[in-house]
């Protein structure tokens, strides 16, 4: 396939799910599972502390980086304190995404 | 102006000459053009590259002893690195510019331009080269 | 600092005339990077433009002495600034190293036994740098950054062509590029790079090569390009002095500036390299004036 | 006593000229067991043969040796003329004093010198010859074809409805090749998709067709008639027996990832079809461009979303074994890479394109849903420049040979290009119009004047990108002029090169490729679709760049010659094979290891139930490597003994 990095003709034609990353701060206690493997990497660290003296992920999208609703976090937490909410309406326009 | 083809002799005096003083093969070249499509100085020249090899495949001596295009090469090797056959044409250029020295032509008429003075060694050394000096 | 680095050097004729502020600048960053650079005690013309006949060799003798003359000082490794010099002593000296029976008649021609070995290995300045000193170390040197400043390097023919003796990719040359970025630069690619100047028909068609000049100087323009560097005297040339003439056909043309890469790296390196004998002033004029501190920028302040 | 019989050809002039014939065969009269030492002007024809019949009758021979030409010529022929008069044909041998003697000579003493040594060698060799019998092997009525584009789908229908099984290997998901990437064919501009897709259908439908998408051949063992093949399943990693085709997987998939089969100009899913007509229609998930890993699954959205439950992350690449008695080669083709021109921009200029990508701006189904647009912009380009002969016919940076399909592609695209756009400008740098196939020049003749294009007699030198318009640097060697253009958009006709894993394959197969990467052919002329292993037909551009129509022509031939295989019960094979002689084989098992072939195995001797060497005949190819290898001496090669080139090499110094 040629290694061109072009723009795709029908990219616009395609939708990829969004999610909406719901945090419960409080529960939190910062074992970062949910950074680790978040794989668009939209999860940053709290610049401020839980009431349980812990650092907690808050949300980091951007134009690239947002959340594909895998809902892979609410898998690992340990904690129930993080889970995704779909809405339809919110569809993101996909990138094409590099390979891993 | 008609090419007869036959009874030239000798058959391809030009031909061989050239062969000889460039070590190139002539008949390599298959005419594609991609020496004159990206030549620097082609705008300026009477025949395109290829034409000049052309002429010399034919023989044909009044041509290619007249043809002032040859002059005009700078022997960038632009063609040479980009020929599809390996033909290295600023060397057949060079053959051509020997032969019309060796046959006494007034060699170039375009005079120096006005302000040697001003040009750096090199330009006039590089530009005496061509006459093979 | 790499130790011990020591290359012979061919100046050739342009570099100690119309073009010593290469030769000055060339020196004064080599001698910050460690290299020690030992002009050649005895040199002659090197021989340019190398010959294309292949039947005569006598064109060849000129550049078969400067070589003769570096082996016979214990020098196994010597460089040029001029690329023409690069080119012609090292078309020569592959007579010497590929099975061409031209080496025999030379040797012979010039009585000389054993003869040259064609063991010399011809530099250019810039494929000396590649080999021997890391990106890394030119920019550890680097004290006023050229921040901001978008330079278009231009290689011409005789660096890249025939491909014998190519120092990079004939179609896609970036041997500048990791030095360019190094001092800070932003390096403009522009497809005009590897296109001829014109060379020589200088001295007779000086209307032709300046149609070259304008399309190379208005290619690297429209790219967005501050000023041209370039590794030949005769571009430079070409490319500076032929503005006027350009001018005439093409009055819209803005200035130019064109230098030598070696200029912009002792510039960035801070280093007095200017000799008497300045080239071209106008030009390192507006080289200058392009260079001038923006209030904002402190990178263009050490500049100045 | 034996009873040798020398006959000597003249071949005309092609051996008689360097060597003399007369004294040779006085020479050759007088060696020792010689009975009859003839000579004639052609050996092979049809008198020359009957007299060595009848010869062979007459003077009783017991070992004839034919000194003319190499046996790779008519090896054949002189051991069916031994055949027909009585004599076992390996007690017949040739002494090549052609093409080992009177080619090379130019002096004829020399050559006469040289050529009586060859025969006297080959006396000596015939001396210790034995006779020996072709053994019967069954034949496995099964075919394999590799490559399910045109050329293997139509040699695997041919073979299926004349009611033979067939194995057919596809690398990717789909079947279809390249010609399902097609817009419209040349030169009758039929639809390739509607003309490819229900062939595409029967094939899957076909009773008799093992379909085994995205998969490769891994190994192949055995000889004609008996091959066992292995072929790896990649997992697709959605159970191709459960997917139903629904599509309900892809909306919820957040991979967006470049398609293949779009040549990189279109989206795709990391779980996708290739394009809506793929067969099987089933649906893959793209492992490398999937979220998950071997270790981790991170989104379950399409497993989640799968009703027919047919999503399985945990599918591992499986190994199928099968067994077939004739393998059909279609591998096909690709384009040079553009990355390889650098003159031509080395690929950095979106606009910049490959004759595929056009093509999939044609197609209905392409992902400009058949619109001409310019990649960078997505504007309908206005000036377009087609440049043929892009790393074709140029021996010094790409191929040298000519890639016989752009001329042809070129013209159709840009009558295409001007049925789309018809006030836009077309411009084709050609050197040469090479269209020699039936309505092609016609076609090209049509395009060039009905459609008022301009074809310029010149190679291009340099494209470089100036603003948003692409330059090109040509020539008008018709008229001698430079040509510069600016251009929207450039199609570059690149080279047609083997498909990259052709290769690969030649070395699993055992089977040679040309200098540019091909498979070989058995003859270039007499058997062009036969590759030079035994029962391994070629068909399509695997051998050679071809267009469709040839393209469907081999393979059919292929697939015939298959057929005409499988029509046996049993083949003969050559007896010139290994054996063991049980006894002496000390079952140190160093032959198990040289054997290339798989051939060797340790086995209880049959007497004394110690572990010695056993051959298969089936797999052995008559190499003879374990004969060299064997320290005791233990493997004989038939036909070629120790004592034989002893005693040749003895005759012959």
């Amino acid at each position: 396939m040629p290694p061109v990095k072009r723009k795709l003709f029908n990219l616009d034609q395609y939708q990829v799910p969004r999610g909406k990353v719901q945090i419960i701060s409080e529960r939190c206690k910062g074992c970062s599972l949910c950074l680790e493997y978040c794989p668009n990497k939209v999860l940053a660290w709290s610049t401020d502390y839980n009431f349980k003296g812990y650092r907690y992920p808050v949300l980091e999208e951007t134009e690239e980086k947002y959340c594909i609703s895998c809902r892979f976090c609410e898998e690992v937490c340990p904690d129930f304190a993080i889970y995704v909410t779909t809405e339809p309406e919110l569809t993101a326009k996909p990138q094409s995404t590099q390979r891993k | 102006m008609k090419i007869i083809l036959g009874n030239s002799h000798p058959q391809s005096l030009f031909a061989q000459r050239i062969e000889a003083l460039s070590r190139q093969k002539l008949f390599a070249c298959y005419q594609c053009g991609k020496c004159s499509s990206g030549c620097p100085m082609a705008e300026s020249m009477d025949l395109l590259p290829n034409r000049v090899i052309r002429e010399a495949q034919l023989n044909n001596g009044p041509v290619i002893m007249s043809c002032r295009a040859v002059w005009f090469c700078s022997s960038c090797f632009a063609c040479a690195v980009r020929c599809p056959k390996g033909i290295d044409i600023a060397r057949i250029m060079e053959a051509v510019r020997t032969l019309q020295m060796l046959d006494g032509k007034p060699i170039t008429e375009q005079p120096f331009c006005e302000d040697t003075g001003t040009l750096p060694q090199i330009a006039l050394i590089s530009h005496f080269r061509k006459f093979n000096m | 600092m790499p130790e011990g680095l020591r290359v012979g050097y061919f100046p050739g004729c342009t570099l100690k005339t119309d073009a010593r502020d290469f030769e000055s600048s060339a020196l004064a960053v080599a001698r910050v990077l460690g290299i020690e650079v030992a002009e050649l005690s005895r040199w002659n013309c090197c021989g340019t433009v190398y010959s294309l006949d292949a039947v005569n060799l006598m064109p060849r003798l000129a550049s078969v002495h400067n070589l003769i003359r570096a082996e016979e000082e214990g020098f196994s490794e010597i460089m040029t600034l001029c690329s023409m010099c690069y080119n012609t002593l090292k078309q020569t000296n592959n007579l010497f190293t590929s099975k061409n029976n031209g080496r025999a008649a030379i040797n012979d021609f010039l009585c000389l036994k054993p003869g040259y070995s064609g063991r010399v290995k011809i530099y250019h300045f810039l494929e000396f740098l590649r080999e021997k000193i890391r990106p890394e170390q030119v920019k550890s040197l680097v004290v006023s950054p050229l921040a901001g400043v978008a330079v278009a390097p231009y290689y011409g023919c005789l660096l890249l062509r025939p491909k014998e003796i190519a120092i990079d990719d004939p179609e896609k040359p970036e041997i500048l590029t990791p030095i360019l970025s190094a001092l800070g630069a932003k390096v403009i690619d522009f497809p005009f790079n590897n296109e001829c100047c014109g060379a020589y028909q200088t001295a007779v068609h000086q209307e032709a090569v300046a149609r070259r000049a304008y399309r190379i100087i208005s290619s690297a323009q429209s790219e967005g390009a501050d000023m041209i560097a370039v590794s030949c005297p005769l571009c430079h040339y070409n490319l500076s002095a032929l503005q006027g003439l350009v001018r005439s056909t093409h009055p819209g043309l803005k200035a130019m500036p064109i230098v030598y890469f070696t200029e912009l790296m002792a510039r960035a390196m801070g280093l007095d390299y200017r000799t008497e004998i300045g080239v071209i002033p106008q030009d390192v004029a507006a080289a200058e004036a392009r260079l001038r501190p923006s209030p904002n920028d402190p990178g263009r302040e050490a500049l100045k | 006593m034996t009873r040798l019989g020398v006959f000597i050809c003249h071949c005309g002039k092609n051996i008689a000229r360097t060597v003399n014939i007369e004294a040779l065969r006085e020479k050759a009269a007088t060696l020792p067991h010689v009975v009859l030492a003839k000579d004639y002007l052609y050996l092979c024809s049809k008198p020359g043969q009957t007299m060595i019949a009848d010869d062979i009758r007459e003077h009783r021979l017991d070992k004839v040796l034919i000194a003319a030409c190499s046996p790779r010529l008519h090896g054949k022929t002189f051991a069916q003329t031994a055949q027909r008069a009585g004599l076992n044909p390996y007690l017949l041998d040739m002494a090549n004093i052609r093409e080992h003697c009177s080619w090379v000579h130019i002096d004829g003493a020399e050559g006469t010198e040289k050529a009586f040594s060859i025969i006297k060698g080959g006396l000596g060799r015939l001396l210790y010859a034995e006779p020996l019998e072709p053994f019967q092997s069954p034949v496995t009525k099964r075919v394999l074809v590799i490559g399910g584009g045109v050329a293997g789908i139509q040699a695997t229908l041919d073979i299926a409805n004349s009611g033979y099984e067939v194995y057919l290997v596809e690398k990717s998901p789909s079947l279809g090749g390249h010609m399902a990437q097609l817009g419209e064919t040349f030169p009758t501009l039929d639809c390739s998709s509607c003309i490819l897709t229900p062939k595409m259908v029967e094939v899957s439908q076909n009773e008799h067709v093992h379909l085994l998408s995205y998969s490769e051949v891994t190994r192949i063992e055995g000889n004609i008639g008996q091959f066992q093949v292995t072929v790896r399943l990649r997992p697709r990693y959605v159970d191709e027996t459960l997917c139903t085709g629904c599509g309900d997987c892809v909306p919820t998939c957040p991979v967006v990832v470049s398609n293949e089969f779009d040549q990189g100009l279109g989206a795709r899913k990391a779980v996708y079809l290739p394009f809506p007509q793929a067969v099987p229609a089933v649906y893959t998930i793209d492992w490398d461009a999937c979220l998950n890993t071997d270790k981790l699954i991170i989104c379950e959205n399409c497993y989640k979303d799968c009703e027919a439950k047919a999503i399985n992350f945990l599918m591992e690449p499986q190994e199928k074994m099968v067994e077939v008695g004739a393998v059909v080669l279609a591998t096909g083709y690709e384009l040079m890479p553009v990355a390889r021109i650098g003159e031509y921009g080395g690929d950095e200029y979106e606009d910049v394109i490959d004759g595929l990508q056009f093509e999939r701006m044609l197609s209905a189904s392409g992902p400009t849903g058949g619109v001409v647009r310019r990649p960078s912009d997505g504007r309908i380009p206005q000036n377009v420049v087609f440049v043929q002969c892009a790393g074709s016919r140029d021996p010094e940076h790409g191929i040298p040979y000519c890639s016989k399909v752009c001329c042809m592609y070129t013209a159709k695209h840009a009558l295409l290009y001007k049925h789309a756009v018809p006030d836009g400008q077309v411009y084709v740098f050609y050197i040469d119009i090479r269209a020699a196939g039936k309505g092609h020049e016609e076609f090209v003749q049509k395009v060039m004047s009905e459609e008022r294009i301009l074809y310029l007699r010149g190679k291009v030198s340099k494209i470089f990108k100036s603003g948003a318009k692409l330059v090109v640097w040509g020539a008008d060697t018709l008229s001698g002029r430079q040509v510069e253009i600016e251009a929207d958009l450039v199609v570059l006709a690149m080279a047609v090169i083997p498909s990259s894993g052709s290769q690969k394959l030649a070395r699993t197969l055992h089977i040679a490729s040309d200098l540019s990467g091909f498979f070989s052919e058995a003859h270039p002329k007499l058997r062009p679709l036969e590759s030079n292993t035994d029962g391994i037909f070629l068909a399509g551009a695997a051998q050679f760049a071809k267009d469709i129509t040839d393209t469907v022509s081999q393979a059919t031939g292929a697939a015939g010659k298959a057929l005409s295989l499988l029509a046996n019960d049993f083949i003969k094979l050559e007896p010139t094979i290994s054996e063991v002689e049980e006894g002496i084989c000390r079952g140190c098992g160093l032959c198990v290891s040289i054997c290339p072939f798989g051939a060797v195995k340790m086995l209880p001797s049959t007497r004394t139930g110690a572990m010695v060497a056993g051959i298969n005949p089936i797999l052995c190819k008559g190499c003879g490597l374990c004969t060299a290898g064997c320290l005791s001496g233990a493997v004989t090669l038939k036909g070629s003994s120790f004592k034989q080139i002893f005693a040749q090499l003895e005759e012959m110094v």
